[in-house]
């Protein structure tokens, strides 16, 4: 059966699913040709991950069709909440996807295959193919996952799916990435690429389509797009000047925090960078679990953490939404240990406002939500709370740009308060946000910025210094 | 007897499966009392006690071929199964050692073995309740723990006793595990079903746990046989002074393990010993109830302890 | 990342050298070729009921049957394998079968592993009742035969026992399919998106599981002559100790085949060991717990040293 | 609330099974000895029940979390609870202090194993058991002392037609199912079962609330320890054997998951009544030791396989 070398790989007509009453996705035509990388943003919970599941094959659609003209072999798919086993080594997870390693010696081939296919996307990513998943940081597992779906597995990838990719990743590594599908497509692949951060859409993106509320609001080849265009597309009113709107906060207070080198005052947002899994994520932890305890919990905690790692971290996955957004502040409102449900109900439902969570009934699961609404969940539990210290672990990883923005404004607000914010992000955009910045390079930290020190330049500097000299 | 060796240098190793109820703590207390004044005496050099934590034969075996590594010269059994252990036996018995089982025994050939006729104390609770209930009537059968030798052996008798006495009928037959609470629990379950009981034969162990279920029930007390523990003594004593309650009560005595004890040294001492050997269960009637409840300590079971001419007796006996 | 943190294994292994050199010091005869083989050959079933266990929590799940289902196995080769080894082979068969469907059952219906074994629990007991209402039967001449065998050089035992670890070890840890159901534990939902068929995996460990059940049955039939439906009740716990003392974890597909043959044998090790120290009885049973709690003490030393990591 | 929500309930499906049984036994004699069984199955369930909340709270901490010195810490209490009180008239309330202080301290040294020496529950709990056992073995050499007589007319005495035991059993109930349904400790209880980082990184003081699951069903079980050595007359060594599968059991079948994170009080209820008259059921027809085994488990699966596979969304 020879196929036209043109025909699309995938065709979604009038696709739709449907979660009971919610309609995640309402009707979509999207079709996909080799060569193709097609840039797909939406807001939080605008279907993204829904029409990712349908064409490969977790959902069935609720009706619609998804048509694979050259057969489905070859549809690859990275996804949102990390799916490799952490049990085994990184050769072995490739065997998982890889029916075709089999027989006495398998090994061999599939550490080759799993090492050519890093190198061939993360040049220099230093991951043995023997280390055991779990002995890898969020950034390693995604690199490894990304080249399990670039690998050719006994065939060749035809097209893959890349459910916001970067999220855990920093730069420097994004960049190779992006410059790895842009290789992929010129060489006749085609991509799906998912992302809140639009920089890299336009990048890589030769098509983008918009998704709002299940449905495709525009589509057209990147170059049709502006940055602008793209956000009123995707429908959210926060501008980006927003972000950077005059500064009216009264100077930083006291230090309220001196702990692994670090040191906050009162008020400050104090950001920690460097590149992905050098120290931070961990020195944050330790840091957080230092200021409260295993034993007691009062009325007042002292700090307050918001997860990035959801799943691992944030999620209470049996819990309603309400539940989870009142998980830090029971004793505060509690009488006599008593949960004060009323209390707890109209909480929950301010900061279901406040924050924009897309849901209908906060006693809904909490996994119900879109991956970016259960990190809008988590924001609202710690923000909920009185705690005068706000710990921040990559929390906006997979919060729509709208959104995002909101948060910004939000932090600063809470922070002219009297909050004070420690924030690691793996983005720099973000990490500019910050009165005070620490770089951490190799678990140690390289150096201190701040004010106008604050550039993307000084940071990469401080991150890669040990590298360049090395 | 003068053809008899010296036996002052050797050991004698206790296996017991079990140890967890009043009648097992009064073995392992008889067994301790008369190992220590036979050590005192310089008839034997040891005589160790050793209990699995859990009643399983697979772990008595380990536990008999430790002794035989530790070079022990006979070892008294009581046995948690009476085949699964042939194999641990055999090999006690290739290395040298004398393996005398009592109460639970083996069946394998080398092994010597004190047994109790429980197939008889099961005939004789129904022949008993014969004689008092001439006229016959329903009977409640509790019995021990299923797939356990002895429990198959005393039902056996129990069943053989009805098919002889045809005026009684078993109506009801529950396990109890040998375990009061367990006894009481399913008697209370079964009761609300059950026509009028006349009878209650039991395994031992579980005639107070009956006794409650049936007061608890508001039902008359039946006519139960006992089974030596002294809680069980006690409550026939009180019914006894109060209504003139009268019934039977039989077990096998833990001090057996004395007699098995003296059995082991007279194989070492090269005694020509059959075997099989028989020991009669320990019978209380109205006549020795208050003789046996006074030599019975609190909480604890009827027991009578063997001396060596008891053993020898029995050997006499057998031959 | 240390060196006991990557080798699970080393733990295992030096509780297990630490006792027995123990033992052999407490009792000298027990080394040597006869020593050994008493000490260790009633740790062959143990090991295989360890392995079977451990094929359940190799995929996040656990078994509270395991003791059941070896006892009926027992039961089992005691009389139809004996008397007609056709009939009981098909039993064997068929044993393993049901294993197979309870796996594809709990997955299917999404069901909580340890509820539904701990009614198989009884279903297993019950069946073995009505198979050996009392003790007895008899162990079929060739098993007697093959589980008393004489080895040159080393102890049945010991060779049984590096026998199971080694064919275990190519099962789960080298081979490919091994690979795959480990990676159920890890994370079955991404073993799942790789189009594998998470149900038949299950019912395959399961199976597995199932095997190596009847091999222990077997085994013990072997040893002890006979069987009683009660006879292996103690392998749940036991073997759910003895994964974990070889370094397995209950959760996260994290299992070591030679570490549970290691940790069988060290468990068994241990009631010996006891028992050449001539406690009193009052604390004999107190006793084996105390050592259970030492054993694994030494993981805390392992578990600070790998959390540094 | 419509049908199909009611059967998405868990527990009911325990309550149901637990009613069939009582029909089911009393279709034997055509109704009569209804009042009878209900008050036996009170009865004994109230033991059951008791152990089984106390199991439920440490199985809802999440997987691997199970306690199985259960038996143990009802022996080792009841054994050294009737040895202080030796029968003596008016010593009930010391008798329970100590009962209550064993379960206290039993519970503190199985969470100490797990939290110092970071053993995994099951083993932890099973080892420190046969210390437990061999305490009460060393305490009393397993002789079998009275209760105090007014103590033992409590335990197996009656208020308002019900078991005095079951009235225990119930305020306990609502004790715990206000704790965990309405109480910010429960709420912690819950969360640390889902997911005990999360929990600990949400600001909850995760190990107190291990501690205290593993405290309270010590004390569960002391105190069901010492009721049932009231009731049936005295202590004896073996006496809680039974509870070990049977604290599992009736928490599993009344609808608690395994997974942790979310518990069922009236279950609990519910499967200890079931257990209690699915053996007399079976008992009543003269089913055998292998029959009622059989059917107990295959019983107890096809429950589970209802409660799983009517709930929504599972
Ligand atoms: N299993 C489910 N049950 C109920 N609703 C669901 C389920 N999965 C997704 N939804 C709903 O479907 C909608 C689309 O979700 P989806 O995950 O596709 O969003 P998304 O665009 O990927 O968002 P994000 O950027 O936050 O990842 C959301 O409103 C979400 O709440
Ligand atoms: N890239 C590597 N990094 C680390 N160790 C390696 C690497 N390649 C091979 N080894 C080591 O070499 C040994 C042989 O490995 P390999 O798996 O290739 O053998 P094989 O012939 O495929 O055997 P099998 O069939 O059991 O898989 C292993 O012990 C492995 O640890
Ligand atoms: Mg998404
Ligand atoms: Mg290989």
């Amino acid at each position: 059966m020879t196929q036209n070398a043109n025909a699309p790989v995938v065709t979604l007509t009038e696709a739709a699913k449907h979660f009971g009453a919610v309609r995640a996705l309402d009707g979509v035509d999207l079709s996909v040709a080799p060569g193709d990388c097609v840039g797909l943003v939406g807001h939080n919970g605008a279907g993204k991950s829904t029409l990712v599941n349908l064409i490969n094959g977790s959902f069935a659609p609720s009706s619609g069709q998804v048509a694979f003209p050259g057969g489905a072999a070859g549809v690859r798919s990275v996804f949102q909440e990390l799916s490799l086993c952490p049990n085994l080594t990184v050769a072995e997870n490739l065997r998982i996807s890889h029916p075709g390693l089999k027989g006495p010696g398998w090994r061999r081939p599939a550490r080759a295959e799993i090492c050519a296919a890093l190198d061939a996307v993360f040049p220099g990513h230093g991951i043995a193919a023997d280390a055991e998943v779990d002995t890898l940081s969020i950034a390693e597992r995604q690199m490894v996952e990304i080249a399990i779906g670039f690998a050719p597995r006994g065939g060749q990838a035809r097209l893959v799916i890349l459910d916001e990719p970067t999220s855990a990743l920093d730069a420097g590594i994004a960049d190779q990435l992006l410059a790895h599908v842009k290789r992929f497509c010129a060489q006749g692949g085609a991509v799906i690429f998912i992302s809140h951060m639009l920089g890299e859409i336009f990048e890589v993106a030769t098509r983008i389509v918009v998704l709002k509320d299940g449905r495709i609001v525009a589509e057209r080849p990147a170059a049709g797009f502006t940055r602008q265009g793209l956000v009123d597309a995707m429908g959210h009113v926060a501008t980006e000047e927003a972000a950077r709107e005059a500064e009216s906060r009264p100077p930083p207070g006291a230090v309220v925090i001196a702990a692994e080198g670090i040191e906050a005052r009162r008020g400050e947002i104090v950001g920690l960078s460097g590149l992905a899994g050098h120290g931070q994520a961990a020195a944050l932890a330790r840091l957080y679990l230092s200021q409260s305890s295993d034993w007691r919990a009062g009325r007042a905690p002292r700090a307050v953490f918001v997860a990035g790692d959801r799943p691992r971290d944030g999620v209470l996955p049996l819990w309603s939404i309400l539940r989870n957004i009142t998980a830090s502040i029971l004793p505060r409102d509690a009488r006599r240990g008593m949960v004060d449900r009323d209390r707890e109900r109209t909480v929950a439902e301010e900061w279901k406002r406040r924050i924009g969570i897309r849901t209908d009934d906060l006693s809904n699961p909490i996994l119900s939500l879109s991956g970016g609404n259960q990190q809008k969940v988590l924001f609202a539990r710690a923000l909920a709370s009185d705690a005068p210290v706000v710990v921040m672990d990559d929390p906006m990883r997979g919060v729509d740009v709208g959104t995002k923005q909101d948060v910004y404004a939000m932090i600063r607000a809470e922070a002219a308060a009297g909050r004070t914010f420690l924030w690691y992000s793996t983005e720099t955009e973000e990490v500019c946000q910050c009165d005070r910045v620490f770089v951490f390079r190799n678990h140690a930290i390289s150096a201190e910025l701040a004010g106008d020190q604050i550039t993307e330049e000084r940071i990469l500097q401080a991150s890669f210094e040990m590298q360049e000299a090395s | 007897g003068s053809h008899l060796q010296d036996t002052s240098d050797k050991r004698i190793a206790l296996s017991n499966n079990y140890a967890g109820n009043s009648w097992r703590q009064a073995m392992l207390a008889t067994w301790e009392e008369t190992a220590e004044q036979a050590v005192a005496d310089g008839v034997v050099a040891a005589a160790d006690a050793y209990t699995t934590s859990e009643n399983q034969a697979t772990e008595q075996a380990a536990q008999i071929q430790n002794m035989i590594l530790q070079g022990y010269d006979a070892i008294v059994l009581n046995a948690a199964s009476p085949t699964a252990l042939n194999g641990a036996v055999k090999e006690a018995c290739d290395a040298g050692v004398t393996v005398v089982s009592f109460d639970g025994i083996v069946t394998e050939p080398c092994a010597w073995r004190i047994a109790v006729d429980f197939a008889a104390m099961g005939k004789e609770e129904v022949d008993y309740l014969a004689t008092r209930l001439p006229e016959g009537g329903n009977l409640l059968e509790i019995r021990g723990l299923a797939g356990v030798f002895v429990d198959d052996e005393i039902s056996k008798g129990i069943h053989e006793g009805v098919a002889e006495h045809d005026q009684f009928e078993i109506v009801g037959s529950v396990h109890g595990d040998w375990a009061q609470d367990v006894a009481q629990k399913a008697v209370a379950g079964i009761l609300p079903s059950l026509p009028e009981i006349a009878g209650v034969v039991t395994q031992g162990g579980d005639g107070y746990g009956a006794a409650q279920a049936f007061d608890a029930a508001g039902r008359p007390t039946p006519l139960i046989v006992l089974g030596n523990r002294q809680d069980e003594l006690q409550w026939w004593a009180e019914q006894r002074d109060a209504n003139g309650y009268e019934t039977l009560s039989l077990s096998i005595a833990p001090g057996v393990a004395s007699l098995a004890f003296w059995v082991a040294q007279q194989v070492l001492a090269g005694e020509e010993v059959p075997k099989d050997l028989t020991v009669p269960f320990l019978k209380i009637t109205q006549d020795t109830l208050d003789e046996a409840l006074a030599s019975t300590p609190e909480g604890s079971v009827a027991n009578v302890s063997y001396a060596l001419e008891d053993a020898q007796e029995v050997i006499a006996a057998a031959k | 990342m240390s060196f006991l943190a990557r080798h699970r294994i080393v733990l295992p292994v030096v509780s297990l050298a630490v006792l027995l050199a123990l033992t052999f010091w407490m009792q000298p005869r027990a080394m040597s070729y006869f020593g050994l083989n008493l000490l260790f050959n009633l740790a062959v079933p143990i090991a295989l009921a360890t392995i079977a266990q451990m094929m359940i929590i190799m995929v996040n799940d656990i078994d509270l049957s395991v003791g059941a289902f070896v006892s009926l196995v027992a039961c089992v080769t005691a009389t139809f394998l004996n008397d007609a080894p056709l009939l009981g082979l098909l039993i064997l068969a068929a044993l393993i079968l049901s294993y197979a469907a309870m796996g594809a059952v709990i997955h299917a219906l999404a069901l909580p592993a340890i509820v539904v074994t701990l009614g198989m629990s009884f279903v297993w007991g019950g069946l073995a009742l009505f198979i050996l209402p009392t003790p007895g039967g008899a162990a079929p001449g060739w098993l007697r035969t093959l589980m008393t065998v004489k080895p040159p050089v080393m102890p049945m035992a010991v060779v049984a026992a590096i026998l199971i670890a080694a064919v275990t070890h190519l099962l789960v840890i080298r081979s490919g399919i091994g690979t795959v159901l480990r990676g159920v534990g890890g994370n079955s939902r991404s073993v799942a998106r790789a189009g594998w068929n998470v149900t038949a995996l299950k019912a395959l460990a399961y199976g597995l599981a199932g095997l190596f059940g009847v091999l222990a049955g077997m085994a013990l039939v072997g040893l002890t002559t006979s069987a009683d439906a009660n006879i292996a009740l103690r392998y749940t716990l036991l073997s759910i100790a003895g994964v974990i003392l070889g370094g397995g974890e209950f959760t996260g597909g994290k299992v070591s085949p030679t570490g549970a043959v290691i940790g069988a044998l060290t468990l068994t090790l241990a009631a010996s060991f006891l028992s050449f120290m001539r406690l009193s009885p009052d604390w004999q049973i107190g006793a084996q717990g105390a050592i259970l709690i030492l054993v694994l003490t030494a993981r805390l030393v392992f578990a600070r040293r790998g959390g540094a990591a | 609330m419509t049908l199909l929500q009611r059967l998405s309930r868990p527990w009911i499906w325990a309550w149901l099974a637990a009613a069939l049984a009582f029909a089911a036994t009393l279709g034997l004699t055509s109704g009569r000895g209804a009042g009878e069984l209900a008050y036996a199955a009170l009865s004994f369930g109230a033991f059951a029940a008791i152990v089984g909340m106390g199991q439920m709270l440490v199985i809802t901490l999440g997987p691997g979390n199970v306690d199985l010195s259960i038996p143990a810490t009802m022996t080792l209490a009841a054994t050294l609870a009737l040895k202080v009180m030796s029968t003596d008239p008016g010593t009930a309330l010391l008798g329970l202090g100590v009962a209550l202080a064993v379960g206290l301290g039993t519970g503190l040294a199985n969470f100490a194993l797990i939290f110092l020496l970071r053993l995994p529950p099951i083993i932890a709990t099973l080892a420190a058991s046969l210390i437990y056992q061999s305490l009460a073995i060393w305490s009393n050499r397993g002789l079998r002392i009275k209760p105090p007589p007014g103590l033992a007319d409590f335990a197996t005495g009656r208020f308002l037609g019900l078991p005095n035991v079951a009235w225990v059993g119930l305020a306990l109930a609502l004790i715990v199912w206000v704790v965990l349904e309405r109480s910010v400790w429960g709420r912690w209880l819950l969360a640390a079962g889902q997911n005990l980082r999360a929990a600990r990184l949400a600001g909850m003081p995760v190990e107190a609330v291990r501690a205290a699951a593993y405290v309270t069903v010590a004390v569960f079980a002391a105190l069901a320890g010492y009721l049932l050595a009231s009731f049936s007359g005295g202590a004896a060594l073996n006496m809680g054997q039974e509870y070990l599968l049977m604290s599992i059991a009736v928490v599993v079948i009344g609808g608690t998951s395994i997974a942790g994170g979310n518990s069922n009080v009236p279950g609990v209820w519910g499967a200890a009544l079931f257990m209690f008259l699915v053996v007399s059921m079976l008992n009543s027809y003269g089913a055998g030791a292998g029959v009622r085994n059989v059917l107990t488990g295959t019983i107890i699966i096809a429950i589970v396989i209802a409660a799983s596979t009517r709930r929504p969304g599972a």
